[in-house]
């Protein structure tokens, strides 16, 4: 028979998670699977009737992209006792880990320390003063690439960070902070490196370099977290530094899983991690801003 | 027939209306799951909207209170968790400093005469900025109290569940319409909301009242805080983001006046049960993208307002129109 | 004064607004079991002196007494403690509310601890049957007419008051039945004891009712009396500071010859309004409009303006028929209109005296030709001077006037558009004697100058005293139009209160 | 006006404006540092103009609602829209001047839906408005499925990060739209009834204003503000970022018009007040940011320095003040 699968989205705050909505309805609609979509516009409490409806809907499985880490033990035992099994998508939950058939997700704390490394590499032993954009105040992925960036740097006293500010995941947000760092460390002389917890901040902040006469990409080294087109044609235009791969297809292996677990009631790994891939200008850049235009970033 | 009690019938036969076309396109939404899911995931909602109602009788708003409910949640986590206090303790503590927060609002919009709007704004901004700078994180709650509460809840027939939340929401929407409208205090409400200069003149005591109200909202807003935080077991700084403007289109929705001096608690009852019913619909529908599902609450929201309108100017054509414009 | 029993007295008290001494060690007492009219022209301090008494303002100097003791009023509900009841100039109740629960406000019987309605509405049948009031106490207050609000906030007062009672003009908008009922309860409070101060622009009630008076101008003293020691003409004088002519209720002199028809509504009316009536009116005209409350006088003049469009009928203007959908048409065809709620419909409290003023003109030469300030200030400067507004300044906020500086503002504002119609509902409410005198006289000069007006009144020597035509309206009904002979108060009286029978007029139509 | 006192410039927007600017530059010593860099003037001070630009401009168009006693919630959603169009346009082949247009145009017909349902259905305006607030967003998403559209049109590119005589091009917008609409409600008569409608409706319609056409005006100007404030920011990043453009930026603006001396209750209004009222917000921001405090605090320190502005307006300080200033005269006397 055919699949009948919920699907609890966060919601649309992104281009990454336009692309990971996209691509989830892609990939069901290739297997043939029935996909009821929620969108939560960001909030948890959404999320959580999402569920509830799903199960009073009797879905085969349940899809959920988790706002925020804490507070779904009781909505997924109700899934439990409805025998309805439960993916987790993009990011993992605090919580017993029998409630969640598997987790497909990016390792964040990793994503972060990807980025730090290839800073670590490839400032050496110099000096280099690195201004962080950080995601919105208080979320997870912002919280965790902060710390797997840190962790990266840790070791390392000639790297340090000595301007830190909340860019909101947005394009606009992060070109005015980063206007304002440009400002407050001596027209951005100071600044050898910027990070950015996303690729969209990072886009505004090379805006924001390129108006104050500088050259993003030389003068100050760009990196950032997500590996959207946008930040592809950047690079290749030599104005962005390294990305890390945030895969917008986390829907595919939860789907394969779930298949196999219905067939045949094989249990997939807990976790499924998917690669936190670093891109920097030798990755043809112009070539992988192509292949991502159809998904929908 | 009362004239203020119009947009209540009003509201009430919308959402029996709405609900029986929603039935008939799926079926499963006539179960007492579906029925427990109303009142259980709109408990938090329903307790802030009766604070808001009470708010917004009297001429004011409150947009402070989602903010409140992120930072109760937040508050009561780190005093569990971190400070070891048993939760009732933490309730209290909570409690009371929602209680000196709608104080000070209240204080600042009746000594300052700064508009409502404005002063629960920057409560807004405080609270969420308290509750970030407690912690950035999402803070667990694993206390026995809270699994104990959780699991309080009566099995009905067909597997829907009427959790204490759920329960709880109930006997507040029953206090908040006593209070409102058999009480001394209710009327100073609905007294403030017609004519504070009347009020003031007939003898109400518009300082106390006022600081009352903002009270009794934010400590309202203070319990859905501690509701949220028993339904998800957990403190977020970001939690409720949004939920004031929920709470208005609940209050509004229920037939209560922006402008004040009408409204009845029961009606906002209905507006959040409405509110659920659109989010339950759209979720047994499963086929609206993020920016449909947008779309669509617009124009519900919309075409809620214009039948309310409907309804009302039919039924009062024949009133002396004292409304000219 | 050598009383010194005193229920409650004030004793040089001041108060000043930015720079206005709205009153000036004014000392006032209240003797037990006496009707004390205070008096004034329009903005000599009374509202403000009340205000003072009842704890809605605080003096700047002076002190107020209650048996002899100073005290701090801090709140109206502080005087209320004391049983001081008051009915403030401006109905000040809630119309979101029901009757009863405007009776009753903050003393709702209540049974546990919860307010108990249906003993709250038993009591408020009671309590406004005494005033011969028979509604349905749990109906919104808002739902009815200014006169029953009126009457509604005196019995809530009196209830209220156990040693004082203050009245500020509550007999502005009542008809002669009910000052009457209000005359017989004031009356019988008075013999149990109750000091009540009583405020009015009506000498006639003043020589019915009271015992003693206080005379203030400008915010000052000028004296306190027993009245049986006045006369009509010292009152005057002493308010005034001068002598006025009075006009006398002399009828119109003789037949004016007919002149030019300006406007004629035929069969003009709106369902659930006012019935359907046929009128018409001629240049240098003044029609005076006489019925009980709630006839439908007011719905006349809303239709006639198009606030409330007629949904029957023709109206014609100099021959020409027009078509009056909403106010704006009105006005572009040179009709003005002064609501009767100043409050609610007249007043833009905010806005300063000039832009009050010029805002139907500007209203009427559209967006684009603004008048500039200077313009205003002459305008507003010449209607306010023809209009004898008192006002510190032309832009000072209209709401700090006093509510017949108030009256005259919106009456100037519609001067100023030239009109070749005028509507007036009530343009004399809460005006005192002088200025009375002086919108009786403005009426009469508009109309040699050739306007006509349409005047509503429940004062009906004022109607007699200006109308060429009078109409009745009974029931939402034009009922009679008398003329001639006929004006006068018997025959309006006549028609007004005949049922059933046909009064003379319709049989001879 | 043309006639402009010493007592209108120096109150209290202009002194809490000062006095902010004053505190940025005590914790920043180069904030008022300019530059002339590549044609045109760089410096926090300009940023501050720069990026407080978009709010004043909605700021310019919510003055005039709220002094209707309106308010306008859907503003931050007509700038998604306006931008998505505008950024899909130019992307479609169109020219600059046609995407800028049909922003234009998008605004327009936002703000006639809402002067509709708030002059012809007598719907209260903070629900009428929030339904476009809460469907306008999807709508813009729906235009650029959600992801951000980016463009490279130079008209477009210029409205957002060009300049002109060296001064940013939004601040030249914004300056330019608040000189024109001051002009046109102070020297016709539309000013003197958008406070009378905010005053007293019922009054004006009595007194022959044509309020209902009145209120669809103001609501029409405040959509096409929005519309001018979303083709900026949309410049700006140079992509319609439909899912966070103007996100909030309503609470923004009325805030701003608030500090700028207009009252929520309708009535007198100013609009180069609340234009100062927007750059006190973002004055804030800029300084939060220079500053360099952990993000956590940054809502902490914006409700503070609101409640602070607030407090110095408020008619309670005037009291206190006016009774000091009275003690000292009455001592000199
Ligand atoms: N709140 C206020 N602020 C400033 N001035 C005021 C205020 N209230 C009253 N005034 C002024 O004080 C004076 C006295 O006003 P008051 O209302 O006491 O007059 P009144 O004798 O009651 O007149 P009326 O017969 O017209 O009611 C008037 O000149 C009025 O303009
Ligand atoms: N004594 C009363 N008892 C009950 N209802 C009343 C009374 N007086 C007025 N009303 C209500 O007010 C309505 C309209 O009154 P309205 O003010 O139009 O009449 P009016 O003739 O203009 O009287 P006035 O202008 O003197 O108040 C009436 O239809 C009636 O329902
Ligand atoms: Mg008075
Ligand atoms: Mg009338």
């Amino acid at each position: 028979a055919d699949m009948t699968v919920g699907f609890s989205q966060i919601g649309s705050e992104s281009g990454w998670r336009a692309a990971e909505t996209s691509v989830t309805k892609q990939q069901a609609e290739s297997r043939g699977i029935n996909l009821k979509f929620a969108d939560a516009q960001q909030k948890q409490e959404n999320q959580i009737k999402a569920i509830r409806g799903f199960i009073a809907q009797g879905v085969d499985a349940i899809l959920v992209a988790p706002v925020v880490a804490t507070g779904w033990e009781d909505v997924l035992s109700e899934a439990k006792e409805a025998k309805i099994p439960v993916v987790l998508l993009d990011r993992g939950i605090d919580g017993p880990q029998d409630l969640y058939l598997t987790s497909v997700a990016s390792d964040q704390v990793k994503e972060g320390k990807v980025a730090g490394d290839w800073l670590v590499g490839t400032v050496k032993d110099k000096d280099c003063r690195v201004v962080e954009l950080q995601g919105t105040v208080g979320s997870t992925p912002a919280i965790n690439r902060k710390k797997g960036f840190e962790e990266a740097i840790a070791g390392h006293s000639n790297i340090s960070i000595v301007r830190s500010q909340t860019g909101d995941f947005t394009r606009s947000k992060g070109k005015e902070v980063m206007e304002g760092f440009l400002k407050a460390e001596n027209g951005g002389k100071n600044i050898c490196a910027v990070y950015a917890h996303n690729d969209d901040m990072a886009v505004g902040a090379i805006q924001a370099i390129k108006d104050a006469g500088l050259k993003p990409g030389t003068d100050i080294l760009v990196v950032s977290i997500d590996g959207v087109p946008d930040l592809f044609s950047a690079m290749a235009a030599g104005e962005a530094n390294a990305t890390v791969e945030l895969t917008p297809n986390m829907a595919g292996p939860a789907f394969d899983a779930l298949a196999a677990y219905k067939k045949d009631g094989t249990v997939p790994p807990k976790f499924i991690i998917t690669e936190s891939k670093l891109y920097t200008p030798a990755d043809d850049p112009k070539g992988e801003a192509e292949r991502r235009k159809s998904l929908g970033y | 027939m009362n004239r203020s009690m119009r947009p209540l019938l009003a509201t009430v036969a919308i959402f029996l209306v709405a609900y029986a076309a929603a039935v008939f396109q799926f079926p499963g939404l006539l179960s007492t799951r579906v029925l427990g899911n109303f009142l259980t995931d709109n408990a938090f909602l329903g307790i802030t909207a009766v604070g808001m109602t009470f708010v917004i009788i009297s001429g004011g708003i409150d947009l402070s209170v989602g903010a409140v409910i992120g930072f109760t949640g937040v508050l009561v986590a780190v005093l569990i968790s971190s400070f070891g206090l048993h939760p009732l303790v933490a309730f209290a503590i909570a409690l009371a400093v929602a209680a000196l927060f709608g104080a000070a609002m209240g204080l600042a919009i009746h000594y300052l005469e700064v508009p409502a709007f404005i002063v629960t704004l920057a409560g807004m901004f405080l609270a969420r900025g308290g509750a970030s700078v407690i912690t950035q994180d999402s803070v667990p709650i694993n206390h026995e109290f809270y699994s104990t509460i959780s699991s309080l809840y009566f099995r009905l027939p067909g597997g829907g569940r009427l959790s204490f939340v759920g329960l709880l929401m109930i006997a507040v929407f029953v206090f908040g319409a006593v209070v409102a409208h058999r009480t001394r205090f209710g009327s100073y409400v609905y007294a403030l909301g017609g004519n504070t200069t009347s009020a003031s003149l007939m003898g109400v005591p518009v300082a106390r009242t006022t600081v009352q109200i903002y009270m009794l909202s934010s400590m309202l807003a203070c319990l859905a805080g501690i509701v949220f935080s028993l339904y998800t077991s957990a403190g977020y700084p970001l939690a409720a983001v949004g939920v004031e403007l929920d709470a208005i289109g609940a209050v509004v929705i229920g037939g209560t006046l922006l402008t004040g001096g009408y409204g009845f608690v029961f009606g906002t009852f209905v507006g959040v049960m409405l509110l659920g019913l659109v989010q339950t619909y759209i979720i047994f529908d499963g086929t609206l993208s993020s920016w449909w599902t947008k779309i669509v609450i617009g124009i519900l929201l919309f075409l809620f307002i214009v039948l309310q309108r409907l309804v009302f100017a039919a039924s009062a054509r024949g009133d002396r129109s004292s409304e000219t414009a | 004064m050598a009383e010194t029993a005193f229920r409650m007295e004030a004793r040089g008290v001041s108060k000043i607004f930015g720079t206005h001494r709205a009153l000036d060690k004014v000392d006032f007492g209240l003797l037990a079991g006496e009707v004390h009219a205070l008096l004034g022209e329009n903005g000599a301090g009374k509202s403000t002196l009340i205000k003072i008494l009842t704890g809605a303002y605080q003096p700047d100097g002076g002190e107020v007494l209650v048996d002899g003791e100073p005290v701090h009023l801090d709140s109206p509900l502080h005087a209320q403690s004391f049983g001081i009841g008051t009915v403030y100039q401006e109905v000040n109740l809630l119309p979101n509310r029901s009757v009863a629960e405007n009776l009753f406000l903050g003393h709702q019987p209540t049974r546990f601890g919860l307010v108990d309605r249906k003993r709250m509405n038993r009591d408020a049948r009671v309590l406004l049957k005494r005033y011969g009031l028979e509604i349905d106490p749990s109906s919104e207050l808002g739902s009815h007419s200014v006169a029953v609000q009126q009457i509604v906030a005196i019995a809530r007062a009196v209830q209220l008051s156990g040693k004082v009672l203050i009245l500020d003009e509550p007999t502005a908008s009542l008809d002669r039945d009910e000052v009457q009922r209000l005359f017989e309860v004031v009356a019988s409070l008075k013999r149990d004891g109750l000091a009540i101060v009583f405020i009015t622009h009506f000498l006639d009630q003043v020589f019915a009712l009271a015992d003693r008076v206080t005379i203030l101008r400008n915010g000052k003293l000028v004296d306190t009396r027993r009245l049986s020691e006045l006369t009509r003409t010292d009152l005057v004088r002493k308010m005034l500071g001068k002598d006025i002519a009075f006009s006398g209720s002399t009828s119109l002199e003789a037949q004016r010859p007919v002149t030019d028809v300006l406007l004629e509504f035929k069969g003009y009316g709106r369902k659930r309004s006012v019935r359907p009536f046929t009128l018409t009116i001629h240049k240098g005209e003044v029609i005076g409009v006489a019925g009980l409350l709630g006839s439908g006088r007011t719905e006349m003049a809303r239709v006639m303006f198009g606030i409330d469009p007629s949904d029957e009928g023709s109206v014609a203007l100099n021959g020409k028929p027009i078509s009056i959908r909403a106010a704006t048409d009105a006005i572009a065809h040179g009709f003005g209109f002064c609501p009767e709620d100043r409050k609610a419909d007249g007043i833009f409290g905010d806005l300063s005296v000039r832009e009050n003023i010029v805002i139907a003109l500007q209203g009427k030469l559209g967006w684009f030709r603004a008048l500039n300030r200077d313009e205003q200030l002459d305008l507003a400067g010449q209607f306010g001077e023809s209009m004898d507004i008192r006002a510190a300044s032309l832009d000072m906020p209209v709401k700090l006037l006093s509510g017949g500086n108030q009256q005259k503002v919106i009456l100037a504002r519609w001067l100023a558009t030239d009109p070749a119609f005028l509507i007036l509902d009530e343009p004399t409410r809460g005006i005192d004697v002088g200025a009375h005198a002086e919108i009786v006289r403005t009426i009469n000069r508009l109309r040699d100058d050739g306007m006509a007006l349409v005047v509503i009144s429940s004062e009906i020597d004022e109607v007699v005293a200006y109308s060429s035509r009078v109409v009745v309206m009974r029931d939402r009904e034009m009922v009679a139009e008398l003329r001639g002979e006929d004006i006068s108060p018997a025959v309006i009286v006549q028609a007004i209160a005949t049922h059933g029978e046909p009064t003379p007029e319709e049989t001879a139509a | 006006m043309t006639r402009i006192s010493f007592g209108r410039i120096f109150n209290t927007q202009t002194i809490a404006l000062v006095s902010v600017l004053l505190l940025n530059w005590i914790l920043f010593p180069g904030f008022f540092k300019i530059e002339w860099q590549d044609g045109r003037l760089f410096g926090s001070l300009i940023d501050v103009l720069n990026r407080g630009a978009p709010v004043a401009i909605l700021a310019i168009g919510m003055t005039a609602v709220i002094a209707t006693k309106g308010v306008d919630l859907s503003v931050g959603a007509v700038m998604a829209m306006s931008g998505a169009v505008a950024a899909t346009l130019v992307v479609a082949g169109y020219s600059g001047p046609v995407a800028v247009g049909g922003a234009l145009a998008v605004g327009l017909a936002c703000g006639l839906w809402n002067g509709v349902l708030v002059a012809m259905l007598d719907i209260q305006p903070i629900i009428a408005t929030l339904v476009l607030m809460v469907a306008g967003r999807g709508i813009a998403q729906l235009i650029t499925e959600g992801s951000i559209v980016t463009f490279s049109d130079p008209t477009l590119i210029f409205i957002g990060t060009g300049s002109f005589l060296g001064m940013p091009m939004p601040v030249v917008i914004a300056f330019a739209l608040m000189v024109l609409v001051t002009l046109v409600v102070r020297k016709t008569a539309i000013g003197l009834f958008i406070e009378a409608v905010g005053v007293n409706r019922s009054a004006a319609t009595l007194a022959g204003i044509r309020s209902r056409l009145l209120l669809l005006t103001v609501y029409s100007v405040s959509g096409i503000c929005a519309a001018i404030a979303g083709i900026i920011v949309a410049g700006d990043i140079r992509g319609a970022d439909a899912n966070n453009a103007g996100l909030w930026l309503e609470l923004d603006a009325i805030l701003a018009a608030v500090i700028g001396g207009t009252s929520l209750l309708g009535g007198r209004f100013s609009i180069p007040m609340s234009v100062i009222g927007a750059l006190i917000i973002q004055a804030m921001n800029t300084g939060i940011l220079v500053s360099g405090y952990p993000p956590e605090f940054n809502l902490v320190v914006k409700a503070g320095i609101i409640t602070v502005i607030l407090m110095i307006q408020s008619p309670l300080a005037g009291q206190v003040l006016g009774f000091f200033g009275r003690k000292k005269s009455g001592a000199s006397r």
